[in-house]
C-alpha cells in the first residue's frame, strides 16, 4: 500500500487511471495511522503498557487516563483485510481447530498471532498488558477476549452494556454500567497500569471527543447535499478511523477532524461530487443508504461497482458502529462516567431492530435517497439476523426498493464478485425504470 | 423483415426469442449453454430462426390450409428437419470420435475401437428415425443428451460383444462431444429445410398431390429474409458476451417484462433456472418493482433436478411424471444438490419409494423457491412461474398446493414458452431500443 | 488361524477383502471391488463377499468373522461392524506400517485421522455437510472436460499456471470450470487448480488433528490421483510447521475393507480368548 | 405419591412425552388455556428465564425451542440468510403459521444476538403480544450484577402483574419457587439415574421427559417425571456394551430426536448433556425465605452452570464445569455437538477442548441442524470415537 502513488485532490482529473487517488485528510489519517502503529509496536523499548479493547463501545478516552495504549483487534483485522492477508489467518485460525461457521474477525485476529502477530508496519504487536472487554452489540466480542485471555494470560476486565432490548436507556442500566467502571474497571485499570485515576484528565479527554465528534457529524450530514460531496460508506469508512480508534479524545483527532470538514466543506461550495479511487465521481445518478459492514478483502472492487454506475451512498449504519453521534449525543464531561456508559449503550448495533429500522428509514427521508442497500455479512450475526425483515420493513415504511448482497468483511473467500455485480446491476437498472415509468405515468 | 433478437444466456440452457415489428414472438430457440457462450448464442439465435421460418411456412402455407392438414404436414416438416440435422451432427461427432481414437492411449487397444465405433454409429444412424416418428418421446431436446444417452446404451453392448472396456468407449464419446457442441453449426439452413421437404414429400402420400405448391410456397418463405435488427442479450453469461453495455439488460429486468407480456396481468414472478431461483415483483407495466434471488448456495435450484436424474439414470423429462405417481411425499432436508444424491440412496436403500423421494426433493425445492419469493414480498394475484423447472409438473404441483396452502386463491399462469420469458423480455427490449426509446420504458 | 472377511460400502463403490491371520501374520488372500451405479448396495454386499470366496477357493464356513465398514451396518450376515475411520486407520498402518495419520478421500467426504502405530484412532476430522471439493465433483467435472479418470492425475500434474476455483459450492464451482474453458484456460491448469482447492481443505483436515510429522496415509478411491496427492504434497510444503510425507498405495482405495478384516480378526481373537466365540453365518 | 407403588410401564411414559413433543400446534397448553377463562400462557427460548415469575402470575410458561425435523419451514427462510442457524427461522415459522397465536407474551433470554434480534423482531412482527428481551448480567458481584438482575426481575415482574390485572406478591414467588425447587430436585435425580445406569434410562427417553417440562404445568410435570423414576428404575433392559460420553453445546437449538437416538446406537451411552438447560439452570434450590427477587438473583449469580453464553471472570475456572461433569458421571469422552453457525458454542469449543486435553479426556466435535437429515455423518463419527475407547480400553 505504501508504493501507490498518491495525488490531491486538484491533480486527480489528470492522474493516469492506475493510481489510486487520495485526497489530502486521508494522507493526514495514513500518517495517524502510521504514527500509532510505531507507537504501538515499539511499546517493548519505550516501557508504555498497551490495552487491547473493542471499537464499538471503546473507551479510549478512559484508557488514556492510565497512559495506555490503545491496540483494537478489529482494526487490525480491518487492515488485515485490506493489505488483503486476511484469507490467510482465517484459514489459519480454521486449521487450529476454529470453526467455519464463526465470525471472521475473530478468526482473523487469532490467526495473525498464530502467524507472529505482525502489525501493518512488519514489526512485531507487543501482547496486551490488559484486555479491556468493553463491548457493546455483539456477544461474539466476549468470546474473542475469552479467546485471547486464554493466549495471553493477562487481566481481563468485563464492563458489560446491557442491550436497549426496550429502545430505550434506563436509570437501571447506567447505575449498573457505572458501578462497574467504578467498581471494576478503573481500580483494574490502575492496577495494571501503575497510574492513578484523574477524573479531571477524563473530563478534559472528553472535551476534546465531543469536539472533533461535532465535526465528523458535520461531514457525515454534508451528504444530504445533492450532489452529495462525500461518500458516506466507502468514503465514511476512512472518516470514521481515527474517531472509533485510538484517536478519539486527543487533539490529533481534533486537527484531523477539522481539516477533513474544511475539505468536505470546500467541495460542497463548488458542489463537487465524492472523491474515488479513480478520482472524481462522475454524474451522481443514484443515491443511496446502506446497511451492514462493508467487504474489506475486495474493498475497492466492491466500491467501484458503486461509483462506476454513478452511485453514492449518503448515509451509513456502519459508520456508527463506534458511537452514533448524528442524534445529539456527545460526550459529556459534566457527567464523565455516566458519558461513558451512555455511549457504551448507544451504539448502533446495541440499539433494538426498531430503532435500527427507524434510524434507516430516517435516513432515506432526511438524506432523500432512492433506496437501500444492505450488505449482510456472513460472520456477524449481530449485524445480518433480522435484516431481511428490516429490509421489508424499510421498503414497507418509505415506499423505496431495497436490495441484498452478501459478502464477508475479510473472508475473501465469501466475496463473489459476479453474483454482487449482477445484484448491484439489476438494482440499478430497476431504479432507472422506476424512473421512467414514473415519468412515463407524470 | 426486420426482427428482434433477445437472448437469455443461462447457466445450463440458452434460450432465444425471435419478435416482429408488431411484438409477436415469431421463434423461439433453445440450446444447452456450453464452455463456449458465444457458440451457445449462435445456436440459440439460429434455432429461433430455424422456427422463425416454421412460422413463416406456416404464414404462407395459410392458404392451403384445407388441401392439406396444416398442423400435421409442419409437424412432419419439423421432424424431417430435426432428424436431418442429428444426422449431420452425428456424422460430426462420429469424425471427431475417430480422430480421438489417434491419441496414444487408444493406440494399444487397437483397432478394435475403431471397428466398435463404427458399429455404434451404425446402430445410432439406424435407430434416428425412430427418434423422430411421429409420437416418440425424447429424453431432452439437445444432442449432447439425446445422443448421449443412446450411445451409452449401444456402446455398452457394442463392448460387451467385442470384450472391450465399456470406459473406453465411453471416454472417446466424453472427449468428443464437447468439441462438437463449440461447433458453430455447418452453414446452409435453407438446404437442410429442402432435403427434409424432400423427405416429406416422399414419405407422405396425402400431401403428394399438392407438391408442388407447396414447393412453390415454402421457395416464397425460405426467400424473406430475416433481419436481425436489434439484439439484447441477458442471462448468467451475459457478462462474458461480446454483447456493448446498450445490448445488455440484466435478467431480473428481462424475467419482469416477459412475463409481463405473457400475462400482462402478473404482479409476482418466480423463476427457477439451473442454479438460480429469482422471485421477482412487477407493477401493471412490467416494471420491477423488487427481486431477491438465492444466495451463494445453488442448493435447491434447476441444476439439482440434473443431478438427481443423473444419479437415477433418467432424462430430466422422466423425473416430473415419476414423482407425479405419489401422493406421499419424503420430508427431504437436505437441498444441498450434490448431497441430495446420497440422500437418495440412502432413503432407496431404507426401502422408500423412488417416487416418494422424488416427490419429496421436487417439494424440497418449492419450499426453497417460496421462502425467495416471500423475501421478495410474498405472492400477490396473479403470479407467473417461468424457468425451466415450470416445465416439470411435479415441481409445478407442489407449488400449487404450497401457494393455495399459503396464499389461498392465487392465478397461477405457466406458459408452455416459460423457459423463453427471459429471451422474451430481452428481445421487446430490443425492440423498444430499435425504436428509440433506450431506457425501454414503453411510451 | 484366522479368517476374516472385510467389506466396505462405500457411497460409490463396494470393496471387499480376505485375510488369513495366523500366529501375527496378515496374509491377504483375496479381493474385490465394484462400482454402485444402480443396484442395492446390500445386495452387492453378497456378490463381493461370495467373490472374494470363491476368489479364495473358500466356503462361508471357513470364515470365522465377517466386518462391514462404511455404510454396511446392515448388512445381514456381517458379524460385526466397525466405523469407518477406525478401519482406515488399521489399513493404513497395514498399507504402511510409518503411517501416523490417515486423509481418506472418498466420493463425497474427506477425513484426516491422526493414528498411532497400532492403528488406534487419536483424533479426527471430516469435511463439512456441503459437498463441495469431494471427488463425485471432480468425476464430474472430469467427465465435462472429457477426461477419463485415470488421467486426471497425469493431466493435472502438468499444469504450470493452476487456475483458482475461487467457489466454494460444488455447483457454482462446475459453472466456474465452464466459465474457464470458455477463457480457453488449458485442461491441466483447470485441473491442477481444482487439485489445489481440495487439498487446501484436506491439509486443513490434518493440521486441525495436529498432524505435523510423520508419514500421511492416503486412503480412499482419490488416493490414486496423482494430481491430488502432487497439491497435497505442493500445500503441505507451504506450511512452515507440518513436516509430513505423503504416501499412496497402489490398494489405498481397499484401505477400509482390508481395517475391517483385520479388526474383525482381533476381535476374533480376542473374544476367542475370552470363550465368546459367534463364528460368521 | 400413591401412584409410584403402582408404576405405569415406562413405554406408556415416554409415549405421552413423545405426543407433547410431536404436536407442533402446542396442544395441550392451548387446552390448559382454554380450560379456564383468563389463563394466560407466557412463552420463552432458550437459555434461562426465571420461570417462577410467571408461574406466580399464574400463566403457564411455554417453552419454545425451535420446531424440530417435523415442522416444514415456508416463510421463516425468507428472514433470514443461509448462515444463521435454524432456530430463529423454525420459531418465525411457528408465530406466522398461527401456532402460536394463543401465546399472550414472550420472553427472548440473553444467549446470543441471534436471539436478541430476534426479540426485535417480534415486537414487529407480533405487535400485539407482550414480548421482552430479558437481559441478565455478566458481572456476578450481588452489589453491581445482582442489583441490575434484581431490576431486570422486578421490571419484568411489574410487566407481568400488568399482563394479568394484578400485581405478584412475594407470597406467590415464594410458593413458586418452592414447586420449581422441587421440579428442579426430580430432574437431578433422573440425571444421577441415567448417569448411573444409562442403559435404563436411555437418552432420548430422558431428553422427552425433561422436554415434556416445557410445555406442561410445572406440577403436572413433576407428577409423570415422578412416574417415570419409578418405571425406569422397575424396568429391567439389556445392558449394552456402550461407552459413556458427555454432550454439550446443544444448549439453544434442540438436535433432532434421531440425532440422540443415533448416538446411542452407535455406541454411546450419554451420561450427561447440555439439551434443555432452563430446566437444570440453577444447579440447587432457590431460598425460600426472604426476599424472593433477591433469592432468585443469588441463585442465578452464584448457582448456576456455565455455558457459552455466560462470561468467566475466572480463567482457570474455564472450561472446569465439562472436566467435572466427566469425572461426576465417569465419563469415558466429551462430545462436541453444536448447532451449525451456532457462535457461542463454536467459538467456546477450542477454550473447552483446550481444558479436557489437559486433562486427557478424549473428545470428538460435529455440527448438527435441528432438521438434520442425515445420520450417517454423526453415526460414523460417534462410531469411531466408540470403536476407539472399546478396542484400546483396558479390556
Ligand atoms: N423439460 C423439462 N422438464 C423438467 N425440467 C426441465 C426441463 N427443461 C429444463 N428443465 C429444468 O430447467 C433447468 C434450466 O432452466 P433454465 O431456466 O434454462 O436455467 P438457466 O436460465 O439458468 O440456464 C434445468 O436445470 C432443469 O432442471
Ligand atoms: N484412478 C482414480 N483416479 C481418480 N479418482 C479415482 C480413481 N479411482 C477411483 N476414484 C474416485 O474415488 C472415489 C471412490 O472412492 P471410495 O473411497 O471408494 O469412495 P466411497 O467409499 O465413498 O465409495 C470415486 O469418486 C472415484 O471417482
Ligand atoms: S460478530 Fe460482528 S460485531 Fe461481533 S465481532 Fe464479529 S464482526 Fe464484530
Ligand atoms: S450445500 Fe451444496 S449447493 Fe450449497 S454451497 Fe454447498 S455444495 Fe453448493
Ligand atoms: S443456536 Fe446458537 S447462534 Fe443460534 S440462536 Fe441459539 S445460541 Fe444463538
Amino acid at each position: 500500500m505504501t508504493t501507490v502513488k498518491v495525488a490531491t485532490p486538484k491533480a486527480a482529473a489528470r492522474a493516469p487511471a492506475k493510481e489510486v487517488i487520495k485526497d489530502a485528510s486521508m494522507l493526514k489519517q495514513k500518517e495517524m495511522m502510521a504514527a500509532h502503529y510505531d507507537r504501538l509496536t515499539s511499546a517493548p523499548e519505550t516501557g508504555a503498557k498497551v490495552a487491547a479493547t473493542f471499537v464499538p463501545g471503546n473507551l479510549n478516552e478512559l484508557v488514556m487516563c492510565f497512559d495506555l495504549l490503545n491496540n483494537l483487534p478489529e482494526v487490525n483485522a480491518i487492515q488485515n483485510g485490506l493489505r488483503r492477508v486476511s484469507g490467510s489467518y482465517v484459514l489459519e485460525a480454521e486449521k487450529i481447530g476454529h470453526s467455519e461457521d464463526v465470525c471472521t474477525y475473530v478468526k482473523s485476529d487469532i490467526g495473525m498471532m498464530a502467524k507472529g502477530n505482525i502489525a501493518p508496519n512488519g514489526k512485531k504487536f507487543p501482547n496486551p498488558d490488559v484486555l479491556l472487554l468493553s463491548y457493546t452489540g455483539c456477544f461474539t466480542f466476549m468470546k474473542w477476549f475469552e479467546l485471547l485471555r486464554e493466549q495471553y494470560k493477562c487481566e481481563t476486565i468485563m464492563l458489560h452494556t446491557p442491550y436497549m432490548g426496550d429502545g430505550k436507556i434506563t436509570k437501571g442500566m447506567i447505575d449498573y454500567m457505572v458501578k462497574q467502571l467504578r467498581e471494576e474497571v478503573i481500580p483494574t485499570l490502575e492496577r495494571v497500569s501503575g497510574v492513578k485515576f484523574d477524573i479531571d484528565r477524563l473530563r478534559e479527554n472528553l472535551k476534546r471527543s465531543s469536539k472533533a465528534e461535532d465535526d465528523l457529524v458535520r461531514v457525515l450530514q454534508s451528504a444530504k447535499a445533492k450532489p452529495s460531496p462525500i461518500d458516506a460508506y466507502f468514503g465514511g469508512i476512512y472518516y470514521i478511523g481515527p474517531i472509533f480508534g485510538a484517536f478519539r479524545g486527543t487533539q490529533d483527532a481534533i486537527d484531523y477532524y477539522r481539516f477533513l470538514r474544511e475539505e468536505v466543506e470546500d467541495r460542497l461550495a463548488k458542489g463537487q461530487g465524492p472523491v474515488t479511487p479513480d478520482g472524481d465521481m462522475g454524474k451522481e445518478k443514484y443515491r443511496l443508504v446502506v446497511e451492514g459492514p462493508p467487504n474489506y478483502t475486495s474493498f475497492r472492487q466492491f466500491w467501484k461497482m458503486f461509483y462506476d454506475e454513478g452511485a453514492v451512498v449518503v448515509a451509513s449504519s456502519y459508520t456508527k458502529v463506534g458511537g452514533v453521534y448524528d442524534f445529539g449525543f456527545r460526550h459529556d464531561p459534566s457527567k464523565p462516567l455516566e458519558t461513558l456508559a451512555e455511549y457504551c449503550l448507544g451504539v448502533y448495533t446495541n440499539r433494538s431492530l426498531p430503532m435500527r429500522i427507524d434510524m434507516l428509514v430516517n435516513y432515506i427521508n432526511e438524506y432523500e435517497a432512492d433506496g437501500l442497500l444492505i450488505n449482510s455479512i456472513k460472520s456477524c450475526n449481530s449485524f445480518s439476523a433480522g435484516q431481511l425483515l428490516m429490509m421489508r420493513e424499510v421498503e414497507k415504511r418509505t415506499g423505496k426498493p431495497a436490495a441484498f448482497v452478501e459478502s464477508d468483511l475479510v473472508d475473501p473467500r465469501y466475496f463473489s464478485a459476479a453474483n454482487i455485480k449482477n445484484r448491484l446491476e439489476s438494482y440499478f437498472q430497476m431504479i432507472d425504470q422506476k424512473r421512467s415509468g414514473a415519468n412515463a405515468a407524470a | 423483415m426486420k426482427t428482434f433478437v433477445g437472448i437469455d444466456l443461462g447457466s445450463t440452457t440458452t434460450k432465444a426469442v425471435l419478435l416482429d415489428e408488431d411484438r409477436n414472438p415469431i421463434g423461439h430457440g433453445i440450446t444447452n449453454s456450453r464452455s463456449n457462450y458465444a457458440t451457445a448464442a449462435r445456436v440459440a439465435s439460429q434455432e429461433a430462426r430455424v422456427d422463425g421460418q416454421f412460422t413463416l411456412f406456416r404464414r404462407a402455407l395459410g392458404d392451403a390450409n384445407g388441401v392439406i392438414e396444416l398442423d400435421s404436414f409442419l409437424g412432419s416438416l419439423e421432424r424431417a428437419f430435426r432428424l436431418e440435422q442429428f444426422l449431420e451432427q452425428l456424422d460430426d461427432l462420429e469424425q471427431t470420435c475417430i480422430g480421438q481414437i489417434q491419441g496414444e492411449r487408444f493406440a494399444k487397444v487397437g483397432s478394435g475401437v475403431k471397428s466398435s465405433l463404427g458399429e455404434v454409429f451404425q446402430r445410432l444412424r439406424k435407430e434416428a428415425p425412430e427418434l423422430y416418428a411421429p409420437g416418440a418421446k425424447r429424453k431432452s431436446d439437445f444432442f449432447r443428451d439425446i445422443a448421449g444417452s443412446r450411445y451409452h446404451n449401444h456402446a455398452e453392448e457394442v463392448a460387451r460383444e467385442a470384450g472391450l472396456p465399456y470406459d473406453l468407449l465411453l471416454n472417446v464419446y466424453d472427449k468428443s462431444i464437447i468439441e462438437v457442441e463449440n461447433r458453430p453449426p455447418a452453414g446452409e439452413l435453407s438446404e437442410k429445410f429442402r432435403r427434409a421437404l424432400g423427405r416429406v414429400l416422399q414419405s407422405e402420400p396425402s400431401v403428394k398431390s399438392a407438391a408442388a405448391d407447396i414447393q412453390k410456397m415454402i421457395e416464397k418463405a425460405l426467400a424473406v429474409e430475416l433481419e436481425e435488427t436489434y439484439l439484447v442479450g441477458t442471462g448468467y453469461g451475459r457478462v462474458t458476451l461480446p454483447f456493448s453495455k446498450e445490448h445488455i439488460r440484466s435478467e431480473i429486468l428481462c424475467h419482469g417484462l416477459g412475463a409481463h407480456l405473457m400475462y400482462p396481468k402478473t404482479r409476482t414472478v418466480l423463476d427457477i433456472g439451473g442454479q438460480d431461483t429469482k422471485g421477482i415483483q412487477i407493477d401493471t407495466a412490467g416494471i420491477v418493482e423488487n427481486f431477491q434471488m438465492n444466495d451463494r448456495c445453488a442448493a435447491g435450484c434447476g441444476r439439482y433436478l440434473g443431478y438427481i436424474a443423473d444419479e437415477m439414470n433418467m432424462g430430466l423429462h422422466e423425473l416430473g411424471p415419476m414423482a407425479m405417481q405419489s401422493d406421499k411425499p419424503a420430508r427431504i432436508n437436505s437441498t444441498c444438490t450434490v448431497f441430495a444424491g446420497a440422500e437418495l440412496r440412502d432413503r432407496l436403500s431404507l426401502g422408500e419409494k423412488r417416487e416418494d423421494i422424488l416427490a419429496g426433493l421436487h417439494r424440497a425445492i418449492i419450499l426453497r423457491a417460496i421462502s425467495i419469493i416471500s423475501r421478495s414480498g410474498g405472492i400477490t394475484n396473479e403470479f407467473t412461474f417461468t424457468g425451466g423447472v415450470a416445465k416439470n409438473e411435479a415441481a409445478v404441483r407442489e407449488l400449487r398446493k404450497v401457494i393455495k396452502e399459503n396464499y389461498g386463491d392465487v392465478v397461477i399462469n405457466i406458459n408452455p414458452d416459460s423457459i423463453y420469458t427471459g429471451a422474451l423480455g430481452a428481445a421487446e427490449f430490443a425492440r423498444r431500443a430499435h425504436f428509440g426509446q433506450a431506457d425501454g420504458s414503453e411510451q | 488361524m484366522t479368517i476374516a472377511a472385510g467389506i466396505d460400502i462405500g457411497t460409490s463403490t463396494i470393496k471387499a477383502t480376505l485375510f488369513k491371520v495366523e500366529n501375527g501374520e496378515e496374509t491377504w488372500l483375496s479381493r474385490y471391488i465394484m462400482r454402485i451405479r444402480q443396484r442395492d448396495p446390500l445386495e452387492l454386499a453378497r456378490v463381493a463377499y461370495d467373490a472374494v470366496l470363491a476368489d479364495a477357493n473358500m466356503r462361508p464356513e471357513d470364515v470365522d468373522y465377517v466386518a462391514t465398514t462404511g455404510e454396511g451396518e446392515s448388512v445381514p450376515f456381517h458379524t460385526g461392524h466397525f466405523y469407518s475411520m477406525t478401519t482406515h486407520a488399521r489399513g493404513a498402518i497395514y498399507l504402511n506400517p510409518d503411517s501416523r495419520a490417515a486423509l481418506d478421500i472418498g466420493a463425497l467426504h474427506g477425513r484426516a485421522i491422526l493414528i498411532d502405530e497400532r492403528g488406534k484412532v487419536l483424533s479426527y476430522k471430516m469435511t463439512s455437510q456441503c459437498a463441495s471439493g469431494s471427488g463425485q465433483f471432480l468425476e464430474n467435472i472430469a467427465r465435462y472436460l472429457g477426461i477419463a479418470q485415470e488421467e486426471i492425475g497425469s493431466l493435472s500434474c502438468q499444469g504450470e499456471t493452476p487456475e483458482v476455483v475461487s467457489s466454494i459450492c460444488a455447483v457454482l464451482a462446475e459453472t466456474d470450470v465452464i466459465n474457464m474453458v470458455s477463457r480457453g484456460i488449458s485442461t491441466p491448469n483447470i485441473l491442477k487448480g481444482i487439485h489445489l482447492s481440495m487439498a487446501a481443505r484436506l491439509t486443513k483436515l490434518l493440521k486441525s488433528i495436529g498432524a505435523r510429522e510423520g508419514a500421511v496415509m492416503v486412503t480412499g478411491g482419490l488416493a490414486l490421483d496423482s494430481g491430488l496427492i502432487a497439491a497435497i504434497e505442493e500445500d503441505l510444503s507451504h506450511i512452515k510447521d507440518m513436516k509430513i510425507a505423503v504416501r499412496s498405495h497402489d490398494d489405498s482405495i481397499y484401505a477400509g475393507a482390508i481395517g475391517a478384516a483385520l479388526w474383525g480378526a482381533f476381535r476374533f481373537e480376542k473374544l476367542a480368548a475370552a470363550n465368546r466365540v459367534s463364528r460368521a453365518a | 405419591m400413591a401412584t409410584s407403588l403402582n408404576p405405569q410401564a415406562t413405554a406408556d411414559i415416554v409415549a405421552r412425552a413423545n405426543a407433547l413433543f410431536e404436536d407442533l400446534s402446542f396442544g395441550t397448553a392451548r387446552a390448559w388455556k382454554e380450560a379456564v377463562p383468563g389463563r394466560k400462557v407466557v412463552g420463552y427460548m432458550p437459555i434461562y428465564v426465571p420461570r417462577e415469575l410467571i408461574h406466580a402470575a399464574d400463566m403457564l410458561p411455554l417453552g419454545i425451542v425451535g420446531g424440530g425435523d417435523q415442522l416444514e419451514v415456508i416463510h421463516g427462510d425468507a428472514y433470514y440468510q443461509s448462515y444463521i442457524c435454524r432456530i430463529p427461522r423454525s420459531t418465525i415459522e411457528l408465530g406466522v403459521s398461527g401456532r402460536l397465536d394463543f401465546v399472550d407474551g414472550m420472553l427472548f433470554p440473553s444467549i446470543c444476538d441471534v436471539i436478541r434480534n430476534l426479540s426485535g423482531m417480534w415486537k414487529l412482527m407480533f405487535p400485539k403480544v407482550y414480548s421482552r428481551y430479558f437481559d441478565v448480567p455478566q458481572n456476578y458481584r450481588d452489589d453491581i450484577g445482582g442489583n441490575f438482575y434484581i431490576n431486570e426481575l422486578a421490571e419484568l415482574r411489574h410487566d407481568l402483574g400488568e399482563l394479568r390485572g394484578k400485581p405478584i406478591t412475594d407470597d406467590e414467588l415464594r410458593s413458586s419457587i418452592a414447586v420449581y425447587n422441587d421440579n428442579r430436585r426430580l430432574i437431578r435425580e433422573l440425571y444421577a439415574l441415567r448417569a448411573e445406569r444409562p442403559w435404563q434410562a436411555p437418552a432420548a427417553e430422558v431428553y422427552l421427559m425433561v422436554r415434556a417440562g416445557l410445555l406442561l404445568p410445572v406440577e403436572e410435570h413433576s407428577a409423570l417425571l415422578r412416574h417415570y423414576l419409578a418405571a425406569a428404575r422397575a424396568e429391567e433392559r439389556p445392558m449394552r456394551d456402550n461407552c459413556r460420553v458427555v454432550l454439550t453445546g446443544m444448549f439453544c437449538e434442540q438436535p433432532p430426536l434421531n440425532l440422540i437416538k443415533s448416538l446411542e446406537l452407535s455406541g454411546c451411552y450419554v451420561v450427561d448433556d447440555d439439551l434443555l438447560l432452563v430446566t437444570r439452570w440453577l444447579t440447587g434450590d432457590v431460598e425460600i425465605e426472604g426476599d424472593p427477587l433477591r433469592n432468585l438473583s443469588s441463585a442465578f449469580l452464584h448457582h448456576s452452570e456455565s455455558t457459552a453464553a455466560k462470561y468467566e471472570p475466572n480463567q482457570k475456572e474455564k472450561g472446569q464445569h465439562l472436566v467435572r461433569a466427566v469425572k461426576r458421571t465417569a465419563a469415558e469422552g466429551v462430545i462436541f455437538a453444536a448447532p451449525s453457525f451456532c457462535d457461542p458454542a463454536l467459538l467456546e469449543r477450542p477454550m473447552l477442548q483446550h481444558v479436557l486435553k489437559e486433562a486427557g479426556i478424549p473428545y470428538i466435535a460435529f455440527k448438527y441442524a435441528e432438521n438434520s437429515g442425515q445420520m450417517q455423518p454423526i453415526r460414523e463419527q460417534a462410531g469411531t470415537f466408540a470403536d476407539s475407547i472399546k478396542l484400546w480400553s483396558a479390556a
